[in-house]
């Protein structure tokens, strides 16, 4: 306690010297990586002040009661920086991860591909070497934010000649370059959110592989947990009370940031069903009054009241130092799976034959059918329910895993014939 | 009684299938879907005129072919399963089985040989398409005073009255099937003298029609408005009638479902066994063969409580739940499945170029279409509370 | 047509002349065997007279009509006689069909082991010739009936060193053999059905090896596809309405072979669900008016409707002469667990706190608590719930099989430790 | 606010479950469960007097521990895990409890302390279990006539005549736990003036003990009929004070619940890792693995809002429909374990050797013992309906 009193002194003794929304974004976060407060949970040879996650806590919380824009985390930046933190060498975090915290460099995920997509390692984008930089060829899908990107987290297969988990490399990957072309796909609920990414001869400096070669699905692995934690944050107002009326050049720049990097995500929060708006809905037409529709809003609220408070309590364990955040980022998603159908079916019951009509003139502005039209992604992204369920009763239930058929060279292995 | 097909209905089928898989790919959904309109004129006049689908289940004195409720499930199967996109469920199902049911004879013979045929457009306005019965709430009929004028209030001149078309509608009704496309509306009113069936052209001043943003862009809605709108008076609809269109549509737009439903079942398998993941198909995995196990059940059951649904109408053998209990089944097999096309094919089964979304789709607005599987399970238990045995 | 009224004409005359409710039980049949009336649609050769479905069908409507005793057929009598008739030699036919048909010979069935139920070719009862004799040792369960039983209908594994499918062979078993121990296995629902049977240094003559060395699977299969067809019959009259007050030696003995016959079986339609129960309990109780009760009523009886009538098509389509029945009898079987399981949660609906009492005083004199601690059975017995569903996704939806884990041969596949 | 246990609750749940898992094995509970009493007099007194656990949750002036309602959660986990057969459920969760909420002070120093350290056993004898608010319809109070022989009937002195012993119950209940090992049996009756608590002893004559055949022999039910008995007015109940007996009974019931239901989770999934089917451990096959994958989210969701329900009675904090929603999951996550407990071992679970059912009847009759999950998601949206915020 004493101490999180000294760093809550030290802090505001800081912010009161450097802090101005007068400030360009970049001005302002350089001044917060060079004073250490930008990461503090950061190592402190990489802008950092090796703070637990509750210390860091109490300067994201300073930082929000006082209204001051933090470091640049939004999206896929956080998974690289993090990785880069975990597994890349001196000269990689030298280089990556300063932009990465003043936002000058966006990032994206290239890891799923048409062929591969539960199967994540049966990744066959190609990477070889040809002196001093690999060559890659393949294409990627599902990328989040690709056509805003900078760079990539870019997993691609160098060895087709030993075991598909064994023959995988990590890069980090320019997508500024001849060779990349990005796509936007458009899905099922009319929004484009994501792209397929299209690698022709393109290349990627040898220095900027990450972990060795060959050690690619280890790295992956670490980039994947961090994502499962998170999977259904999004913030529009990135974590600042009142953003949207603030004052100042760093916020005008702030919001300009954020609205590019949310963009892709305004649907999540129906893909997730909106429980909020269920028991609102309900009063509202008085659907509250039919026993049948009780009794199903009641299911979905009590699967969300579980939910939140055994996320609380994950968070909590994870807090206090525990390493089994996997699995309970599993059993949270599937629980946000199950809540979503669920929720989408209160919607419907609730909405009778209006349930038909969509957009603005539509039930809650088009929030309702974007709901309806959503949620079959909540089970799919980010792994689907199949890989959750797989992952809990190997990991939590500690059940064995199935005989595999994909053992042996990649190359040998049964795979989607566009793969091959 | 029984549920399984004899052979002329099981070549019936075979042509029906063959028009559908000829006239409606899913490069003519897509391409339908997106205009206003919806529905090709030429496959409509060959379905209506040529191979005489339109009118397949009027009777042959008005113009159609006289085929039974199992001859129209059929194509509704097969129109379900193509996601055919045109007015036949509009005008040839809804409207075609409210002239049946509401018209007197004279406009029968009039009006439904143009139905049956395809060469008129109708459509049906209902002012509740969640409880059909509880129609004539929005949409309120009244003769005009002059109508009166001149002629005593005696019952006979009355009823010559009431024929003419010197009505007037007034109200609106949220949710219209394929307006955007109709010459005529026959529309369900209130009258002081209970429910009228009414015929009005699409022409009418003081009609407004507005086309309505959808969920599923292969049923196009609007929203109609009625001021004080001519009319004609063609019937009148007790609650039996209304009872009987409600069962009548119920159970064809059933047959429908299980068709798209059939449909979702076997491009996702095939599409199972083609994928490969972990160095096998994943229609190998033991989890999601039973979970395609699982819809096979709900999807055969709800397939032969439709199908007896049908039999039902054509012979009134079994009991009188059958259609609402076939549209509740259907509707959930339908959603079922959709989910299940969407989440077994993984990513790609949610992006736009997939088709699996516009069976999707279908199953959502079908769902609460003409009352959903909660409204129809209720009615269900109605009927059974009213009827002695169980 | 007018073949069935041939048909007609001679029973109705045969019966005139031979029928008599003073025969003893035995008797009768013998008759009944010897004008070929006893299984019509057997072949010539063995008691029958090659009769289609229909035509037996009407043989047995006009016995009903009258009133009149028909051959044994009750529970694994029939399975014992149809695998004779398919795989059986001409001594065997000779032997064993004409006692099965009178009832003097009572069969049971020795499949199940307690280390392989639903992987039934996994068993390790070991048959071993010695001269001309198999000398048996193992266990078998779920051996309904067994203590009444004559004879059984062995399988068992005469070569360990084959894969699995192909070390079993068939055997025709004398159950009144010094070496065989039957001792009844009660179950949760009270009731004690079934029977573990214990064979030690029990023998078997070689000619009463059925379909030849190494062939029992394939014997097996025709049995098991026999038995999924009938797994919920059990008709306490045997089909013969108003059995109870029929007079005349021949019912008083028929009666009292129905009543050992069926004794196992009298929990079996609690088993099922008692969906026939739920309407007017719901009724009788004032449940009916109950919103929510009113849709999970609505749902159960939708699902008996679509079972009662899909199997109706499957048993149209089956005398039509499709030899597609096999899968239908798993959709069957799959249908009647998840209908049992919604009835269960109907009567619990329906009795509420009372669903915690059972016994005569309690709701519908017991009926409804033994249905609550007897529907779990129904997805287990005859082939589990997942048994059926992999039947339905290989044999209907012909997708393919999962990887296994138990080729080779069977002495080296592992299994349940006592089987060892 | 966090359901996660402290160090020292930690350590107490291990005391608990050591004690648990020494004297509540499945041999003592198939021993007691066939017995007509159902508990060991031994075991009941060590838990009583000895660890105290019969008065955890009673406050230290009245004898107890003065532990709150987390710390009897965790009691009655661990009890719920083993089947612990004896009166703790009806003495000193049902009866301390009622007295705890309805009796007067005095009646509390008097009877309590009996409870807390187990040399009392208790009964409530409530005659509506399905919902426990509604009390009071079958039993009815009233206050001899001759109590007010010779006395005003002002207040003052009818207050002093409510607290004698002249009181008279007539009636019936259903449904009463351990009644047949009960020496008091504490009575929620219905007067001219609300429901009061009534004391009445086991040997009154006019009352009769009728022993009930139940579906789980672990919890032994009796029918208890009054015919003018003799009783003891201990206090009055309002309605608040109804209401809160039922969230107190229902969330320790709740707690019981995912004991057990966690217990069947743990022993099939062990099951299953042991039992070879195709060469393989059952363990292994996917299907099998995403059911336990499902059960394991049902029971984590159970398990919190039954933790939170706890912190709720403890704290008054959260919503108040807690309670409701934590016995509904509770039952539903329990039964949902019982179904697979059974189905997962194939025919060995369904056998009367294999300790299974044992847990399965112990799950249906909790289901619907004070509520099934239906009524209390009734009510939980009745008390949403009537808060203001949501």
């Amino acid at each position: 306690m004493d101490d999180l009193m000294t760093i809550n002194v030290e802090l505001n003794a800081w912010l009161d010297q450097n802090w101005s929304p007068d400030h360009s974004l970049v001005e302002w976060r350089d001044l917060l990586v060079d004073g250490g407060w930008a990461a503090p949970g950061w190592p402190r040879a990489y802008f950092g002040r090796d703070f637990s996650p509750e210390q860091s806590a109490l300067v994201e919380a300073e930082f929000a009661r006082r209204g001051i824009v933090g470091a640049a985390q939004s999206g896929p930046r956080r998974l690289a920086a993090e990785t880069i933190l975990a597994h890349g060498s001196e000269d990689q975090k030298q280089r990556y991860l300063r932009p990465i915290l003043t936002g000058q460099d966006a990032w994206c995920q290239l890891f799923s591909e048409p062929g591969s997509g539960s199967d994540l390692a049966g990744s066959s984008t190609r990477a070889e070497l040809h002196g001093d930089r690999y060559v890659i060829n393949g294409q990627k899908v599902w990328t989040t934010s690709a056509h805003h990107a900078d760079f990539g987290i870019l997993l691609a297969r160098t060895d087709w000649d030993v075991p598909k988990h064994q023959g995988l490399s990590y890069f980090l990957f320019n997508m500024r370059q001849s060779g990349v072309e990005v796509r936007p796909l458009r899905q099922m609920n009319a929004h484009a959110s994501f792209n397929e990414v299209f690698m022709t001869d393109a290349s990627v400096d040898s220095r900027d592989l990450i972990g060795g070669e060959g050690n690619g699905w280890r790295v992956a692995a670490t980039t994947l947990s961090i994502e499962r934690q998170g999977f259904s944050r999004s913030r529009p107002d990135g974590g600042l009370k009142g953003l949207s009326s603030l004052q100042g050049r760093v916020y005008d720049e702030y919001r300009a940031e954020l609205l590019i990097a949310l963009e892709p995500y305004t649907w999540y929060p129906q893909r997730a069903g909106r429980t909020d708006l269920a028991l609102p809905r309900a009063r509202q037409t008085g659907a509250i009054n039919d026993p049948h529709i009780r009794q199903e809003l009641a299911k979905l609220l009590s699967m969300q009241q579980g939910a939140d408070l055994a996320a609380a309590s994950a968070t909590a364990l994870s807090r206090a130092g525990s390493n089994t955040v996997s699995p309970q980022g599993s059993i949270g998603k599937l629980a946000a799976s199950v809540i979503a159908r669920q929720a989408a079916h209160v919607h419907t019951l609730v909405a009778g034959t209006d349930a038909m009509l969509s957009g603005a003139a539509s039930a809650e502005a088009g929030v309702i059918a974007e709901i309806l039209l959503s949620v079959p992604a909540i089970s799919i992204a980010g792994g689907t329910d199949e890989i959750q369920k797989n992952i809990i009763a190997e990991r939590v239930l500690e059940m064995p895993k199935e005989p595999r058929s994909d053992t042996g060279p990649f190359r040998a292995i049964a795979r989607n014939s566009a793969d091959k | 009684m029984t549920t399984e097909f004899n052979d002329d209905q099981q070549q019936f089928r075979d042509v029906v299938k063959r028009f559908f898989t000829d006239k409606s790919p899913v490069s003519a959904v897509r391409r339908l879907m997106a205009e206003d309109g919806g529905y090709d004129a030429e496959v409509w006049q060959q379905l209506g005129a040529e191979v005489g689908l339109a009118g397949a289940h009027i009777p042959q004195v008005y113009g159609g072919y006289g085929f039974g409720p199992v001859e129209l499930g059929i194509i509704a199967e097969e129109m379900g399963r193509t996601l055919y996109c045109g007015p036949f469920f509009a005008s040839s199902v809804m409207a075609g089985y409210a002239l049946l049911g509401g018209a007197d004879e004279v406009c029968k013979h009039r009006l439904l040989p143009g139905i049956a045929d395809g060469s008129t457009i109708a459509t049906l306005v209902l002012d509740d398409l969640n409880q059909v019965d509880q129609s004539g709430r929005g949409l309120h009929g009244e003769l005009l005073a002059s109508a009166h004028t001149g002629s005593d209030a005696g019952s006979d001149s009355q009823q010559g009255a009431d024929r003419a078309t010197d009505w007037r509608l007034t109200g609106a009704a949220g949710l219209v099937l394929d307006a955007q496309v109709a010459s005529v509306f026959l529309c369900v009113a209130a009258t002081d003298n209970g429910l009228g069936l009414f015929l009005v052209g699409r022409d009418e001043p003081n009609l407004v029609i507005e086309p309505l943003e959808v969920i599923d862009p292969t049923r196009k809605l609007s929203r109609l408005q009625f001021n004080q709108v001519r009319a004609e008076k063609l019937g009148e609809l007790n609650g039996a009638a209304m009872a009987l269109l409600w069962d009548q549509l119920s159970v064809v737009l059933a047959h429908e479902m299980i068709g798209g439903a059939q449909m979702l079942l076997d491009s996702t398998v095939e599409y199972m066994k083609l994928r490969m993941q972990f160095g096998r198909p994943i229609a190998s995995f033991q989890a999601l063969k039973h979970r395609c196990a699982d819809l096979l059940l709900e999807l055969e059951l709800a397939k032969a409580v439709t199908r007896q649904a049908s039999h039902f109408l054509a012979s009134a053998e079994g009991p009188r739940y059958l259609p609402s209990m076939a549209k509740a089944m259907a509707s959930d097999t339908y959603m079922s499945l959709a989910r299940a096309g969407v989440q077994l094919r993984g990513g790609i089964g949610f992006t736009w170029e997939n088709d699996t979304h516009l069976w999707f789709k279908r199953a959502k607005s079908s769902e609460v279409f003409l009352g959903s599987p909660y409204l129809h399970r209720e009615r269900m238990m109605t009927m059974i509370q009213e009827s002695d045995c169980g």
